[in-house]
């Protein structure tokens, strides 16, 4: 049945069953992908602003499909403004401790003195520690600016 | 093996072109968009199982799981491509991007 | 024999990101700008695999690639909804229609 | 928490496509991401199915998949023909066209919208319950719809209904 331009236009759903699917099954596939990312920070490229970019990227993804306040279910604010609080405070707390212990500002050989094993090891532990603590930051923050950029500081139905 | 993996190189690379043309020529949004969703995904599509092909000359662990994850990319590409063409058809019919239309005298 | 051939298959890749861009850069609608953005990023998520293999080291490039496929996705999503949004999108570039100028 | 565990599973497989180190270090790391994942989006692939009617929806696809490469290498040369043609605006015949779909779960119809948006000259661009509204580039293809495609959908992911 052949129809008008305007009758097509008033008949669009306000729910987009294509986008909702579609974005149901990829969710979950964009956030092991940001994990693994954020783990395997130093042997391929990425790390924990990369990985946290897309972690972020996906929350994004849902408040975009489903609207502002299904994404705000998702990842409520509170939990939003811990998680960016206690990634900046393992980044900053691991650096802090490294200079403390009497090494340089994220000089992680130092803290041998608190967990004896080789200091080369801590060197890549520690870094992956920093890069949870960064991705954390970076996928909060970056939900949190959608949020408030999308609806104007309102936080209620946004784009 | 070769010849295989140059056939489909230069498939994909011509169904891209047929894209990249219809983009620039085609009257108006909405045909545009006919081409980019299909014959992109399809060019894409027999690039990346060229490349993946390819990877697999020298077989090992590590290149099998390679191959995989570009086919992981497909099946994304799959899943994504119709899904924005989708949006933005949707998009412009709620701004009101209007199509063109053979002039048979009524035009709305 | 077979790296030149990935070669030629990247540069024509790069030739065919021009006219996309003479697509995103002129218009007319803002949607014209979106669909040509679009396709520069699904021939740049190939693109990318396409230098992993020549300089033979691919499955680094496989994970630039899948983050840029995700992202190039969620943009055009995020792009479309916004302009769904903003009622005053001036569709058409060329502002001054004939009457305006008259006027 | 059986859809749980079958995300889970599911996440592993895609892990270990990922990542291909299987230290200690690397495989402790990614068990406890796949749980993350799966503890918060795992109910997300399954929207409120039972695991085995996904299940069967997934190797239905993987039966469709073949002739739907198929049908987009036959209208990608479709419109090959129109976008080279020199006089390509008399084989263009754009129309909007509005039909009712037999399918009835949601996965079947965005299946079969996905489909159509992929394959010979045809753009879905809403679906609202059974009514879908298709752009078509020429009137043959505004035709042929709902035509074979349905049919096979159908048959891949709702066998209980045909």
């Amino acid at each position: 049945m052949k129809i008008s331009m305007q009758e097509a236009r008033d008949r669009i759903p306000q729910r987009d069953i294509i986008l909702e699917t579609t974005v149901r099954l990829m969710v979950p596939f964009i956030q092991l992908y940001g994990l693994y990312v954020i783990v395997h920070g130093h042997y391929s490229p990425g790390g924990g602003f990369q990985g946290g970019v897309v972690l972020g990227a996906s929350v994004i993804l849902l408040a975009l499909a489903f609207g502002l306040p299904a994404s705000k279910e998702y990842l409520t604010e509170g939990t939003d403004i811990i998680m960016a609080n206690v990634g900046a405070l393992i980044f900053t707390g691991i650096a802090a401790l490294c200079a403390l212990l009497g090494g340089m500002f994220l000089d992680y050989s130092v803290l041998t003195k608190i967990l004896p094993i080789d200091p080369i090891s801590w060197r890549s532990h520690g870094i992956f520690l920093v890069e949870v603590g960064v991705g954390m930051g970076v996928m909060t923050i970056m939900v949190s600016i959608y949020w408030d950029m999308a609806s104007a500081g309102r936080l209620d139905e946004g784009l | 093996m070769n010849w295989i993996v140059t056939f489909l190189l230069v498939g994909g690379v011509f169904f891209l072109a047929i894209g990249t043309i219809g983009l620039l020529r085609l009257p108006d949004f909405y045909s545009r968009l006919h081409a980019a969703g299909k014959c992109d995904t399809l060019g894409v599509t027999l690039l990346m199982t060229a490349i993946a092909l390819y990877n697999l000359h020298a077989p090992s662990f590590g290149s099998v799981l390679v191959s995989w994850k570009i086919f992981a990319i497909v099946f994304f590409i799959f899943m994504a491509s119709p899904t924005a063409t989708h949006a933005m058809t949707k998009a412009a019919m709620l701004v009101g991007v209007e199509p063109w239309q053979k002039k048979k005298g009524t035009r709305k | 024999m077979m790296s030149q051939v990935f070669l030629a298959v990247a540069l024509a890749i790069v030739l065919l990101i021009f006219p996309c861009l003479v697509r995103a850069l002129g218009g007319p609608t803002v949607l014209d700008r979106i669909v040509g953005v679009n396709m520069i990023g699904t021939k740049t998520t190939v693109l990318l695999l396409l230098i992993g293999l020549i300089y033979k080291d691919l499955s680094m490039f496989v994970d630039i690639a899948l983050a840029y496929a995700f992202l190039n996705f969620i943009a055009t999503i995020g792009a479309c909804k916004f302009f769904r949004r903003s009622k005053q999108v001036h569709l058409e570039d060329d502002l001054v229609t004939e009457e305006e100028a008259s006027a | 928490m059986k859809a749980k565990f079958a995300a889970f599973v599911i996440m592993l497989i895609f892990w270990v496509i990922l990542s291909g180190m299987f230290d200690a270090f690397h495989l402790t790391l990614g068990v406890i991401s796949c749980l993350l994942v799966a503890h918060f989006s795992g109910k997300m692939l399954f929207e409120g199915l039972r695991v085995e009617v996904r299940a069967r929806q997934i190797l239905g696809m993987l039966a469709y998949g073949p002739w739907l490469l198929w049908e987009i290498v036959l209208s990608s040369l479709q419109v090959t023909y129109i976008v080279l043609h020199p006089q390509m605006l008399d084989k263009m015949d754009p129309q909007l066209i509005r039909f009712k779909t037999k399918l009835k779960s949601t996965f079947a119809r965005v299946t079969f919208s996905q489909s159509i948006t992929l394959t010979p000259g045809t753009i879905t661009v809403s679906v609202h319950d059974d009514e879908m509204t298709v752009y078509a580039l020429t009137r043959s293809a505004a035709d042929s719809l709902p035509g074979e495609m349905e049919k096979r959908i159908a048959r891949a992911l709702e066998p209980e209904q045909t």
